[in-house]
């Protein structure tokens, strides 16, 4: 059954000065899929992913991310074991460009140190020539190459939403944990979107989502998990979730019809 | 090589000055000054244009390393050389070991650590008067030789500043276009995203801190034998906020920008003498006038309108992006 | 001991509460506008030597109407200041303003310089110079000027920051500048009224402590520099965490002083300073800013 | 000085009268010079450039040395050490000037004592270190009286009065610090025994913790070592404390300013000083008196208060002006032979008796000690 297991949550708690964020919240993402997070704002979304990527750290409950425990290892950590997330509010590095940008997410795969670097020594130039290759790969995956030679900071929204994901590839994660991708994003952009998410998928990377456009979430998602005020509310395929009676009373019932 | 040609402008400069005006004040006496000052300021450049870390106390650094040379070497009779890799094993000690609690720090607060940092430390310096000579500092500091070629000149300084500039900026270039350079550049963008793409963002903070330390180091020792006089006031709070000026006046996260920094406030002062009285209100208006009208910098203020102009006429797949 | 140990309290809390006032307009200013004013300093110096220039000599003013012209012109100073060199570079980043600032308070000191000359100048004491004994220990009434003026300033700042309609709209416009203007507070206005605030506090500090400590065109870097410690010690950004930051360095400065050596004395001031953020970070009553992601 | 130099020195001469008025020939004497004029030592390199600016107008006015004009050439170094090096360097490659007068504090002064001795720069400090004279360095003179003097005569003064446990109080500028550090070392001479050793920032506003402490010590008298607001401040603060003590000043705060400043808490301080600021009162026998009376009266007509600072810059301008005048040029090592050769010289800071072994000149008796009484001077026989 392990092998079923890409990330396994455990009775997660997280609470902030009093108030519940997430409560004794459990569930297991099978690897390969695309898995969405959905629920109301203040479900405890973003709280989660801060959880899973080592950024905050939970009050009580485990996260075995391919059997290996994460809780109270630092970001970077879960990095190297293969997590690589996207944000909801872009975190770009706006003052590098495009191609430099993605470069950062080859950190991982490449190893020239300080004093290496300092000097120039031989390996240097090649693995800078490998970085820039594995970039431009990245960018090519998500449609970005003729963005290449911009700086970060002159970028449209859309564009930037999708330099997030293609930095966050670079890193060639397991598991890839997106914050609303879609947000923001016009209809033909939001489109492009579900199309590059299933790619992403395709090339046997999974995709943990948060996201607030349902009808990206019912197309695109092989599980989705319902959480409301920190809790399961329900977890299912998306036929399952729409026919939850719960759901449609919490959440759908408000929301879908604006939404789709 | 593309990426190194304003590298090779900048050499060409140095190496021409002192050969078209050879015995010119400007350049072997206030040059070299500028020349250390560059260094310095390449230095913290790394740290705080690059970084985005904050230092108001880097003059303590400088410091350190200018009094480890010239205690060891009066005071122990110690070959200079051996002054100046002690005095760098030193202060990069205690760079790492401040390094950890300081940069926890953001924003205002490190402004604040840092700017404790160097006042404590010039406060030792001044009290601690048996060891460190106190406010009437330490003289008969031994200058340097290398291969039996006496120091003794000002063109000689004037090279061996140069060289070392040079070798600074190369290696400044060098960190800057590369993995490590860039999870600089990176958590300075965002933090939280740099971890995220795997960069141990305490370790990168301190591998630069200790750095700029080190680079500051060096400039203290070489400071310390070509003036053979060194007192506290050359470290003071003051010669700190002296070199962030330095670093933002030429334009934060340029190197080249630090280097003209570095130049023009070495030689402002010099020129500004004429004004007597007026000299502090004038240099302070300068100060003022120059941050509001070019915010970025004068050097990546001006260069910024003129590089625009040039990619939006070339098709934007250059290989390397400007540093 | 005990009669030494209240001495130096009672000095702790006049130097502190210099402190406080210099570091309340940093705050001030911070909070309005995101601002490190380290021309801070030189507006107490402004207010000590101009009051002193306009009553000095045979033609000198009375010190009722020099006082009031001295506050007003360092008012006058702080609105400039935000006018030409901080309203013009909107949009700067951190360091670049505090560069401003930086040459700013040189440009001051320069026309001080220039106006004032170097020399050290002295104000009258307010009501005498006898020495008021407590036990053993001393004060003068000066120093209770400086500590009740500043407590009475303290608590005005406090009633203008939660009672008036112009305070509140102060810190509307620190929370978010632009919904402040969107709720039709004139943020240009509100912005020169916080430095005029700032330059107003810095003037009486420097008409209350002129008498104790003399004043000279470069006595406000020191000042800046200490004002500045406090209100990050205690808490930037918040008023009256600066204002006990104030109070609390000159106290440990003074017991320092006295009990443990006065050659470290400024050194142990400021390794307690980072000792307190190496354990909180954001001062002692400052907010802890967790990230947003 | 080879002979078309000499040639070329009297055409110029004669050139220069012919041209009678204008300011500065193409071979005049160039005297450099780099002060504190602003910063905290003001107060010191602020008389001093007036004072050589007085008198260079002056003896140009009166037609020059051996019918040179003078030109000075002046750089101010806010005091600080770093600066000062670079102007030295100035004022001998670029400006090159034929002597350097300067350096108003010894931080300056030690700074560039190096530089000159590489160049062969006759150099006349106007700072107050002992450690600028001792040990003596070739082209290094100095006007001011020591820092070790002003101890000695305080303790001698102190033995007078039957002192042998004093309080020591200094600033932590270079001042007050080699001030401390002569007074610790001499104390035992004297019979004098430093039973508290306290020290206050440049900046400082209240030094009454330090005097608290000063004030539950038996210590019979106050010395303090120091200058700018300090002083004035400690005075203030030790009455304040009800400290009935004696207490002595250094000749760091020889000026009325510090009368103005500390007001009447400032009654019955001790310092010493040169004669400069009691000249009236000296008796007609005295051969400094119409030195004195004479200077205080140009520079006061022009600038107000005089101070003894000020008085090292008439020193020192008009031992140099007599020793180029004796060397018959300004070659340097000929000045600097001269100067060391200066001999019953009637400065304002004392009669100076140099020697190669002695770079200052100046005995004990040229300090006076003064007792501050009704807000004035007086001396304390």
């Amino acid at each position: 059954m392990t092998t079923m297991k890409l990330l396994e949550v455990e009775e997660l708690t997280k609470s902030f000065g009093g108030v519940t964020a997430i409560a004794g919240l459990s569930f297991d993402v099978p690897p390969g899929n695309v898995y969405s997070v959905i629920g109301p704002n203040g479900a405890g979304k973003t709280t989660l992913f801060n959880m899973l990527s080592g950024i905050y750290q939970p009050d009580e409950g485990a996260i075995r991310f391919q059997s290996n425990d994460i809780v109270g290892i630092q970001p970077h950590q879960v990095a190297a074991l293969g997590v690589s997330r996207t944000f909801q509010n872009l975190q770009m590095f706006f003052n590098m460009s495009v191609l430099d940008n993605v470069m950062v997410g080859c950190h991982l795969r490449t190893r020239t140190g300080l004093l290496s670097a300092a000097l120039r020594l031989p390996g240097v130039k090649r693995e800078e020539r490998e970085s820039r290759e594995w970039a431009r790969q990245a960018l090519a995956m998500c449609s970005l190459d003729r963005y290449i030679g911009h700086e970060a900071g002159s970028l449209p929204y859309g564009v930037l939403k999708r330099l997030e994901i293609a930095r966050a590839l670079a890193v060639q994660p397991k598991l890839l944990l997106m914050d609303e991708p879609a947000a923001g994003l016009n209809d033909t952009e939001t489109m492009e979107m579900q199309a590059l998410i299933r790619r992403i998928c395709e090339a046997g990377i999974t995709v943990l989502l948060v996201e607030h456009n349902m009808g990206l979430v019912m197309q695109v998602s092989d599980r989705i998990l319902v959480l409301d005020y920190g809790s399961r509310l329900a977890e299912g395929t998306p036929t399952e979730i729409q026919k939850d009676r719960k759901v449609v009373e919490a959440y759908l019932g408000g929301e879908v019809k604006y939404a789709m | 090589m593309k990426r190194l040609s304003g590298f090779y402008l900048l050499a060409a400069l140095v190496v021409l000055l002192p050969i078209i005006f050879p015995d010119n004040y400007y350049v072997t006496v206030v040059g070299v000054t500028a020349l250390l000052h560059a260094i310095l300021a390449v230095g913290l450049n790394l740290l705080m244009g690059y970084a985005g870390q904050i230092s108001l106390g880097h003059a303590a650094f400088f410091g350190i390393g200018a009094y480890t040379s010239a205690i060891l070497t009066t005071r122990y009779g110690w070959d200079p050389w051996a002054a100046i890799v002690v005095g760098i094993a030193l202060t990069g000690s205690i760079a790492f070991l401040v390094s950890r609690p300081i940069l926890r720090l953001k924003g205002h607060y490190l402004a604040m650590a840092t700017l404790g940092l160097g006042i404590i430390a010039n406060i030792v310096l001044v009290q601690a008067g048996d060891f460190t000579g106190g406010p009437d500092g330490l003289g008969d500091i031994p200058t340097l030789s290398l291969f039996g070629w006496a120091l003794d000149t000002d063109l000689r300084w004037y090279w061996v500043m140069g060289a070392t500039m040079l070798g600074t900026v190369w290696i400044a270039l060098n960190i800057i276009d590369s993995r490590s350079g860039r999870a600089l550049r990176a958590l300075h963008g965002s933090e939280v995203a740099a971890e995220m793409m795997g960069i141990n963002t305490t370790a990168t903070k301190t591998g630069v801190f200790v750095l700029a330390a080190l680079t500051a180091s060096l400039a203290g020792s070489l400071f310390s034998h070509q003036q053979s006089f060194i007192s506290p006031d050359s470290f003071s709070f003051f010669f700190s906020i002296e070199l962030v000026t330095m670093v933002v006046l030429g334009g934060m996260a340029s190197t080249y920008g630090a280097v003209f920094g570095a130049v023009v406030l070495t030689f402002l002062p010099e020129l500004l003498v004429v004004f007597e009285d007026f000299e502090v209100m004038i240099f302070g208006a300068i100060l003022m006038l120059m941050m509001i009208f070019l915010p970025q910098g004068i050097f990546v203020g001006l260069q910024t309108p003129f590089r625009r102009r040039l990619t939006r006429r070339e098709s934007p797949i250059a290989d390397t992006p400007g540093e | 001991m005990l009669d030494q140990i209240l001495q130096f309290v009672l000095t702790g809390i006049t130097v502190g509460a210099t402190y406080a006032l210099v570091a309340l307009g940093f705050s001030i200013i911070y909070n309005a506008s995101d601002v490190v004013n380290f021309a801070q300093g030189e507006f107490v110096m402004i207010g000590a030597m101009s009051a002193i220039a306009m009553s000095a000599g045979e033609n000198g003013l009375s010190p009722f109407l020099a006082l009031p012209l001295a506050i007003l012109l360092t008012i006058g100073v702080g609105i400039m200041l935000q006018r030409f060199a901080i309203a013009p570079a909107k949009g700067a980043s951190v360091v670049t303003t505090i560069i401003i600032t930086i040459g700013a308070s040189i440009f001051l000191r320069g026309v001080a310089l220039l106006l004032w000359g170097k020399d050290i100048f002295a104000l009258p004491h307010f009501s005498g110079e006898q020495p008021i004994h407590i036990g053993n220990a001393t004060l003068l009434p000066q120093n209770l000027w400086v500590m009740g003026g500043a407590a009475l300033l303290v608590i005005g700042v406090h009633w203008f920051f939660n009672h008036t309609h112009q305070g509140k709209a102060i810190l509307a416009c620190s929370c978010n500048r632009t919904a402040a203007q969107l709720v039709g507070i004139n943020v240009g206005k509100m912005m020169m009224i916080a430095y005029g605030l700032s330059a107003f506090l810095g003037a009486m500090a420097g008409l209350l402590v002129t008498p104790i400590t003399f004043t000279s065109y470069d006595a406000g870097v020191m000042l800046g520099l200490k004002g500045f410690s406090a209100a990050i010690l205690g808490g930037f950004g918040n008023p009256m965490g600066a204002v006990a930051g104030g109070v609390l360095l000159g106290l440990i400065e003074s017991l320092s002083a006295g009990l443990i050596s006065s050659g470290y004395k400024d050194a142990i001031g400021f390794i307690i300073l980072l000792l307190v953020l190496f354990f909180r970070p954001s001062g002692l009553f400052g907010k802890a800013t967790a990230e947003r992601v | 000085m080879n002979i078309r130099k000499t040639l070329s020195t009297i055409a110029a001469g004669i050139l220069l009268s012919l041209a009678a008025g204008q300011t500065v020939a193409a071979d005049s004497i160039k005297i450099g010079s780099f002060l504190a004029v602003t910063g905290g030592a003001s107060f010191l390199g602020d008389p001093e450039l007036k004072t050589l600016q007085l008198y260079i107008g002056e003896i140009n006015a009166g037609g020059g040395v051996n019918g040179k004009q003078i030109e000075l050439v002046h750089y101010d170094t806010g005091g600080n050490p770093k600066k000062s090096v670079s102007f030295a360097k100035r004022l001998i490659q670029k400006d090159k000037v034929d002597l350097i007068i300067g350096g108003s504090t010894s931080g300056s002064t030690l700074a560039v004592m190096p530089l000159v001795d590489k160049a062969g720069m006759p150099f006349i400090s106007l700072a107050g270190s002992v450690k600028i004279i001792k040990p003596v360095k070739r082209w290094t003179f100095k006007m001011p009286h020591t820092d070790a003097m002003a101890a000695a005569k305080i303790f001698g003064d102190m033995k007078r009065r039957g002192i042998s446990k004093v309080a020591l109080i200094s600033g932590s500028g270079g001042f007050g610090k080699s001030g401390r550090t002569q007074s610790l070392a001499l104390a035992p001479q004297y019979g004098i025994e430093i039973v508290s050793d306290e020290s206050y920032g440049k900046k400082d506003t209240d030094m009454t913790a330090q005097l608290t402490k000063i004030r539950d010590t038996d210590a019979q008298a106050i010395l303090n070592f120091g200058f700018g607001t300090g002083p004035a401040i400690v005075t203030k603060n030790v009455r304040q404390l009800g400290i009935t003590l004696p207490l002595y000043q250094s000749h760091g705060v020889a000026s009325k300013k510090y009368i103005d400043l500390a007001g009447d808490s400032a009654e019955g301080v001790r310092l010493p000083a040169a004669a400069l600021l009691v000249a009236e009162m000296l008796p007609d026998t005295d051969p400094q008196k119409p030195v004195l009376l004479d200077y205080k009266r140009k520079f006061e007509a022009k600038f107000g208060p005089v101070s003894t600072f000020g008085g090292h810059a008439y020193d020192g301008l008009h031992i140099a002006l007599e020793a180029i005048d004796r060397a018959g040029s300004t070659d340097k090592e000929k000045v600097r032979d001269q100067i060391e050769k200066t001999q019953g010289f009637i400065g304002t800071g004392g009669v100076y008796n140099m020697s190669p072994r002695d770079h200052l000149g100046l005995s004990l008796d040229a300090f006076k000690m003064l007792e501050i009484k009704n807000g004035d001077w007086t001396i304390v026989q």
